[in-house]
């Protein structure tokens, strides 16, 4: 008998259950529709202002830099790998060694570039900056 | 070589007069004195001394035929050209042509500035653009070439007959001219296209001209592509069509109606185009590839039987009109009928000679004619006129000449050279006869008809002379003509000396009579570059079309004799009877006389009716329904294909929702198809 | 032998190195003051970098450098590039676009923000270009047109306040995405059959693969990414929108530069890597180009026929003259020696579309910069107001009719030529009812401009002198072909027939 | 060892998957994660078939192919980003005001 059957068997089961749970509490319970059930659910108090927050562009922008240039070190693992076997070999500092200086000088460049352009920069918002210089006063 | 390198002058002067012409035209002042006419003098002036020079230098044992520019080449195919060919035949064609362009130049100076016309510059712009393209064609070295100066030949010939387009006949006129002609150039065209096609080449002298190689071909040590057909089949059609061309210039049956109707131009233009030069066109053109007519028999045959009954044709014609120049317009039709009767019986230098002869007459003639109507107030009708010759001597001892050398009275030049057409279709004729020959017969017929014809030139010139010239004066005009200056009397002079003298050039009876060795046109056309000599073409129309000289009584000599003298014998009966019907002090008409034949003979035979007939009655609901086809289904396919393309252009801009998942779709959808398309072709799965 | 004696091979890719420190000195440049608005300074020095790599271009293509008189293509980086003739031709094409777009951006960004990061992207885009016609391996391929792609999108949303600008780059973002995942997806195939992404081992491998069909659906679906770059069916969906709603300098750019790179990158991996002479039978891709091209040009020009934008009409347009390029690819068959003249036509072609197509894409631009509607109608009496930009136009709309004498006219001439050389008549005779119906819908810009009456007043105030000068020169570059025609068609076709040796 | 037409059956199905996504989501960044799927059954192959052939040109292209998609997500979400400030919406469908 093939044991991925049992495999098998148990994923019916754990899909199952929930659906009947829910089959069965949907045939039972009487519906009352009502306007605090539909309503978000924040710890018991009452909502306030809509669901859809907007996020800082900040928070995109961090974002943004981190996936960039957190990939671009995925590329550079090849090439420690292979690094001191090549240098063993007899390959020049500039064959090894250049491409990859060339390679993170571009990226420098780059960042140096969003750095200046304030991407990185912890922008306040202008609402807690009010917030703030109420509380001092 | 020297002469030859200003060839190309002759026709650029005339072209220069042109463009400062339409220059002055355009600018709409009166930037010229005279309208204009002095560039215009200067430069045919100037042609003709460098004619002339040519002329000379031809004489001297020299010819020139050098391809001036390549304007298209297909490798390893053929060449278009533009080339410049002088030999005896075209230098002797230019010095009549700029003599005659020069003269009619002056005598416009008489018949339109003094008349105070308006829109001479533009007058002498067609002029000289006549003049140019005229040269043009006279010293083209190939058919293409030729074709394309012809054409042009005949769009100023347009432009002249219309030149008074405000009023009613001329440009109807001028149109018609210009189609009929252009109906025969329809043909000349496809000639020429066949001409490329079957030889690849179309020049006209040389070892690659194309007479040499359909020469070559029909001794078959050459082959061309003769489109299925036997050679000397497929020759013949291609001659034929190129003469459809030369029909239609030259006004011969049945293509002749549209020059009486010329006459709505200005006399000098008449003169020039119409009597002298642009006609002569045709006949120059047959002469000009004479070395591929000489080839097929039934086109020379053809050739001639067209020429002896156009000359019959419209000689009958001429008896009845009432205008002077209508009877010089029929006589001009007549005339050249002559030439092409001599160019099918194989006498290439009797027609040249005609066409020399004649192109110095019927000039002569047309400008007395022009000094006429000027004397008579613009007046054409000869019953208004009479008596004048006491009142404008000199008009009336030139067109005097004129007419005697145009009836063929000895020994004006006209006897001389029509006596030699006449001769030379005899023999032929009668050598064909003898040696069983089919187109001996033709050629006799025709020639019939030419002697016929001798008669009624005699006729109806006499009648015209002595009604305008003689008699009593019939209308206050006439008693109190206006005066004509030098520049109408010196042209006159000039030609009329010519018209006296040209025929000496080549007195064939005399010098058969006394041995003397004058027969200077012979000697003149006997040389000249190879495959161009009269005594090549000679060769070729014994070789080719078996033309042998038959006798009369008494052999050669007696046979010339005989001949001139039939001949002049007729034209005398007929200036006779025009003497005694006309040359009384009150002529009467004596049309009535002629019964039913005055009404066909006014009708002009009612050629003009059976062309209009065939233009509205045939040719019209062809167009009709071809533009029915045109409208109805072309178009209709037109508009429906643009129509179908915008609708369906509607539709398919439709794909473009603009919702960017239904994109997502179709691409995904487009891809798909062509998976299994493409899955299935291949084998992929 | 010019460049093999004066200067390193590492150097051949001198006309896309120069791009790409253009690119990172624009960067710097405005690192070192990012609140500058000298536009005047980055427009130049974008300028310059475009001209230095045309003329490096130039200055290769006439040495002969990678092209089979000195010694043919020169490979670097272990064959993942190589430099030939159509190589640099392409590189030409991008730089001279590149240019002109450039110049023309000058006025046209005028007291717009980011002006530095829209040249910068321009010249990245245009590295990518060039790459993509060196490319010699399907990962430096894929590479080289993701780097023109992404930049390409964020130009088209360059103008963030505006709805067009931002829905169209969406729609290119979105088909742009999608495309390249069927792209390198196709990759993947073709090297799950032959192991190898280098152009001649993937031939090598292909020649009697046993597996026809996953190299088969590989072929295909990177077939489908060149369709998508070159704005071909039926992944053409985002092209009317992109190049409407994009900034014009960026349509033009993009409708030619792009487009070509497209063109450049698909004639070297069907040529070398599934060459006629490898590919199993069952893998018939001139069959399919032959469809995609019909398809496209005849949808091309028939939506272009109704459209009542000029912009658009533009857009429809350029589908149409991918179609006509697209000949090049489809008018193939193995071992013909017809082949080099058919696809050195369509990269004639290609150059006289840069030239002419960027033109009319600056004119509207120079159209944009007056605050002119888009419209056929607004266009009205244009002609009497600025005679000289309008003269302009009318030549870039003839010639992309295809009408003598210009140089549209000669490149199609060849095209249509050497795919009836070839015995692919009908293709040349879709061609050019094509181009028949497309003189409607150019004319009617010619129409508007000069014959109608104005239907308004125009409030043109200023002559931007840059934009004046960019459509000159597309305007001169389209007449200077005419005399030049000879030379570059048989640079042209020289190169191509290198590719097939 | 697992034959080599699993992994092409894999892949297919995840590009599929992704696929599916495309033409059913309307929310852009789903939109997003699709691609991201297609781009990944790519990676599937790559590395399966450089195990296959016993080189790594397909394993170091996956790489690329990653930094390449995170490259794409970068200019994506820039693009929603500014697609949501001027439509309010990151439907991908509402933005249409260009057609036909």
């Amino acid at each position: 008998m093939n044991p991925w059957i049992a495999i098998g068997a148990l994923g019916v089961v754990s899909i199952g259950i929930p659906l009947g749970m829910m089959a069965v509490s949907a045939l039972l319970r009487p519906s009352v529709p009502e306007q605090g059930k539909s309503a978000i659910y924040e710890s018991g108090e009452i909502p306030t202002g809509t669901a859809r927050l907007q996020f800082n562009i900040q928070y995109y922008m961090v974002a943004l830099l981190f996936v960039i240039f957190d990939i671009e070190t995925v590329l550079i693992f090849p090439w420690t790998v292979i690094y001191r076997s090549a240098l063993e070999q007899g390959a020049s500092l500039t064959e090894v060694l250049l491409p990859m200086l060339v390679f993170i000088g571009i990226l420098v460049v780059g960042l140096v570039w969003a750095w200046r352009n304030g991407a990185v920069e912890w922008v306040k918002s202008p609402l807690a900056e009010s917030r703030k210089t109420e509380r001092q006063t | 070589m020297a002469a030859f390198d200003y060839a190309p002058a002759i026709v650029l002067l005339p072209f220069l007069s042109f463009l400062v012409s339409v220059g002055v035209a355009v600018s709409g002042r009166d930037l010229l004195p005279k309208g204009g006419a002095l560039p215009g003098i200067a430069a045919t002036a100037g042609s003709f001394l460098l004619s002339v020079w040519m002329f000379l230098t031809v004489s001297g044992g020299q010819y020139y035929d050098e391809t001036i520019y390549t304007w298209a080449a297909v490798e390893g195919s053929f060449e278009l050209t533009f080339g410049l060919l002088i030999d005896p035949l075209s230098a002797m064609m230019l010095v009549i042509v700029t003599l005659i362009a020069t003269l009619v130049h002056v005598f416009s100076l008489g018949y339109m500035n003094d008349d105070g016309q308006t829109g001479l510059p533009r007058y002498y712009a067609g002029l000289g653009l006549f003049t140019a393209s005229m040269l043009g064609f006279v010293v083209a070295d190939n058919l293409l070439m030729a074709f394309m100066f012809f054409e042009l030949v005949g769009l100023c010939s347009y432009l002249l007959i219309g030149f008074w387009f405000r009023e009613a006949g001329p440009p109807s006129a001028a149109k018609k001219a210009f189609l009929v002609t252009r109906f025969g150039d329809y043909f000349f065209l496809i000639g020429v296209v066949a001409v490329f096609a079957t030889f690849g080449t179309s020049q006209f002298a040389g070892a690659e001209a194309f007479p040499v190689l359909a020469e070559e071909v029909l001794l078959g040590e050459a082959s061309a592509n003769t489109f299925g057909f036997a050679p000397q089949t497929w020759f013949t059609i291609v001659g034929l069509l190129v003469l459809g061309g030369v029909v239609g210039k030259s006004a011969q049956f049945p293509l002749h109606t549209w020059l009486p109707d010329a006459m709505e131009g200005p006399t000098p233009v008449s003169a020039l185009i119409h009597a002298a030069t642009m006609v002569a066109a045709g006949v120059y053109l047959v002469a000009r590839m004479y070395g591929f007519y000489a080839l097929t028999p039934t086109t020379l045959a053809i050739i001639a039987f067209i020429g002896g009954f156009t000359a019959l044709f419209a000689a009958t014609m001429g008896v009845v009109k009432r205008e002077i120049k209508q009877v010089l317009a029929y006589s001009t039709i007549s005339q050249y009928g002559y030439m092409m009767l001599a160019l099918g019986s194989g006498g290439y230098i009797a027609a040249t000679f005609h066409l020399m002869t004649h192109a110095f007459f019927k000039a002569l003639l047309f400008l007395g004619a022009g000094s006429v109507i000027i004397a008579m107030h613009h007046n054409e009708d000869m019953w208004d006129m009479g008596n004048l010759k006491e009142k404008m001597p000199v008009t009336y001892a030139t067109f005097l000449a004129g007419s005697l050398a145009l009836a063929g009275i000895f020994p004006f030049s006209g006897f001389w050279s029509k006596d030699e057409v006449l001769y030379e279709a005899l023999v032929h004729g009668l050598g064909g006869l003898g040696g069983g020959e089919a187109e001996g017969a033709l050629l006799l017929g025709a020639w019939a008809m030419g002697l016929l014809a001798v008669f009624f030139t005699g006729f109806y010139t006499f009648r015209m002379v002595f009604l305008t010239f003689h008699g009593e004066s019939r209308s206050d005009t006439a008693r109190n003509p206006h005066g004509v200056g030098w520049n109408v009397k010196g042209p006159l002079a000039v030609l009329g000396v010519l018209a006296v003298v040209a025929g000496f050039v080549n007195m064939v009876p005399v010098a058969k009579l006394t041995g003397a060795e004058i027969e200077f046109l012979h000697k003149w056309l006997e040389h000249g570059p190879a495959g161009l000599t009269s005594e090549h073409y000679t060769e070729l129309t014994h070789e080719f079309a078996h033309y042998t000289a038959g006798t009369l009584a008494g052999g050669e000599l007696g046979t010339a004799l005989i001949s001139g003298g039939v001949s002049l014998a007729l034209a005398l009966a007929g200036v006779g009877l025009a003497h005694v019907l006309y040359n009384v002090p009150e002529p009467t008409e004596h049309t009535d006389k002629l019964g039913g034949i005055k009404t066909l003979l006014y009708n002009n035979y009612y050629q003009d009716e059976y062309q209009v007939w065939l233009a509205t009655g045939l040719t019209l609901p062809v167009s009709r329904a071809a533009d029915k086809f045109d409208q109805g289904v072309v178009d209709g396919v037109v508009n429906g294909v643009s129509s179908v393309s915008l609708f369906s252009g509607s539709r398919v801009k439709q794909l473009q929702t603009g919702v960017v998942s239904n994109y997502a779709m179709l691409l995904t959808l487009g891809l798909t198809v062509l998976l299994v398309v493409f899955g299935l072709l291949g084998g992929w799965f | 032998m010019l460049l093999q004696s004066q200067l390193p091979n590492s150097l051949a890719l001198a006309p896309v190195l120069v791009l790409a420190l253009t690119a990172l000195l624009l960067l710097v440049v405005d690192s070192i003051d990012p609140d500058s608005t000298n536009s005047a300074a980055l427009a130049g020095i974008s300028v310059v970098g475009a001209l230095t790599s045309l003329g490096f271009a130039g200055w290769f293509l006439s040495a002969g450098t990678g092209q089979v008189s000195t010694g043919g293509g020169i490979s670097l980086y272990g064959e993942a590039l190589v430099v030939d003739g159509m190589a640099l031709f392409f590189m030409a094409i991008f730089a001279s676009v590149t240019a002109m777009v450039a110049i023309g951006s000058y006025d046209y960004l005028r007291g717009k923000p980011h002006q530095a990061e829209f040249y910068t992207l321009v010249m990245f885009a245009a590295t990518g270009m060039g790459l993509m016609a060196a490319a010699n391996s399907l990962a430096t391929a894929f590479v080289a047109l993701e780097l023109a792609s992404l930049p390409s999108y964020a130009l088209v949303a360059f103008l963030k306040k505006n709805r067009g600008s931002v829905e169209a780059g969406l729609k290119y973002f979105l088909i742009g995405a999608v495309s390249s995942a069927v792209f390198v997806f196709g990759i993947s195939l073709v090297y799950a059959a032959t192991g190898s992404m280098v152009f001649s081992d993937v031939a090598e491998a292909l020649n009697g693969t046993e597996f026809v069909g996953v190299a088969g659906l590989g072929v295909l679906m990177i077939a489908g990414g060149f369709a998508f770059k070159t704005a071909s069916v039926p992944f053409h969906f985002w092209a009317p929108e992109a190049y409407e709603g994009a900034p014009a300098p960026i349509s033009a750019f993009l409708s030619s530069a792009s487009k070509a790179a497209g063109f450049a990158v698909a004639f070297r991996v069907f040529t070398e890597a599934f060459a006629l002479s490898a590919i199993p039978a069952g893998i018939d891709w001139v069959l399919l180009f032959q469809i995609l091209a019909v398809v496209t040009m005849t949808l091309g020009n028939f939506a272009a026929a109704t459209q009542e934008n000029v912009k658009r009409m533009l857009a429809y347009s350029s589908i149409g003259h991918a179609g006509y390029a697209l000949i090049g690819l489809a008018a193939l068959s193995a071992g013909s020696a017809q082949n080099g003249n058919v696809m050195g036509a369509s990269m004639a072609h290609l150059l006289v579309y840069g030239f002419m197509n960027t033109g009319a894409f600056l004119f509207i631009a120079l159209t944009e910069h007056w605050d002119i509607g888009r419209r056929f109608e607004d266009f009205n009496g244009l002609g009497s107001q600025a005679p000289v930009a309008c003269a302009a136009m009318t030549v870039f709309m003839f010639s992309l009719a295809g009408l003598p004498p210009f140089g549209g006219f000669f490149s199609k001439y060849f095209l249509f030529a050497g795919a009836i050389g070839a015995g692919f008549w009908w293709l040349a005779a879709v061609g050019a009812v094509n181009s028949a119906l497309s003189l409607f819908y150019y004319s009617r810009v010619v129409k508007a401009i000069w014959i109608e009456d104005p239907s308004g007043e125009f409030q043109i105030t200023s002559k931007p002198i840059g934009l004046y000068a960019a459509v000159m020169i597309a305007a001169l570059g389209t007449l200077v072909l005419l005399p030049g025609f000879g030379p570059v068609i048989e640079m042209a076709q020289t190169a191509a027939t290198a590719l097939f040796a | 060892m697992v034959p080599a037409e699993w992994y092409l059956l894999l892949a297919a199905a995840v590009f599929c998957i992704g696929l599916i996504g495309i033409l059913t989501r309307r929310n852009a960044l789903l939109f997003l994660m699709s691609v991201e799927l297609m781009l990944n059954a790519a990676n599937i192959n790559f590395v399966a078939f450089s195990y296959q052939w016993g080189n790594v040109t397909g394993q170091t292209f996956g790489l690329f192919t990653m930094a390449l998609a995170a490259a794409e997500v970068a200019i994506g979400i820039g693009i929603i980003l500014v697609l949501y400030r001027n439509f309010d919406d990151i439907d991908v469908t509402k933005a249409t005001t260009m057609r036909w």
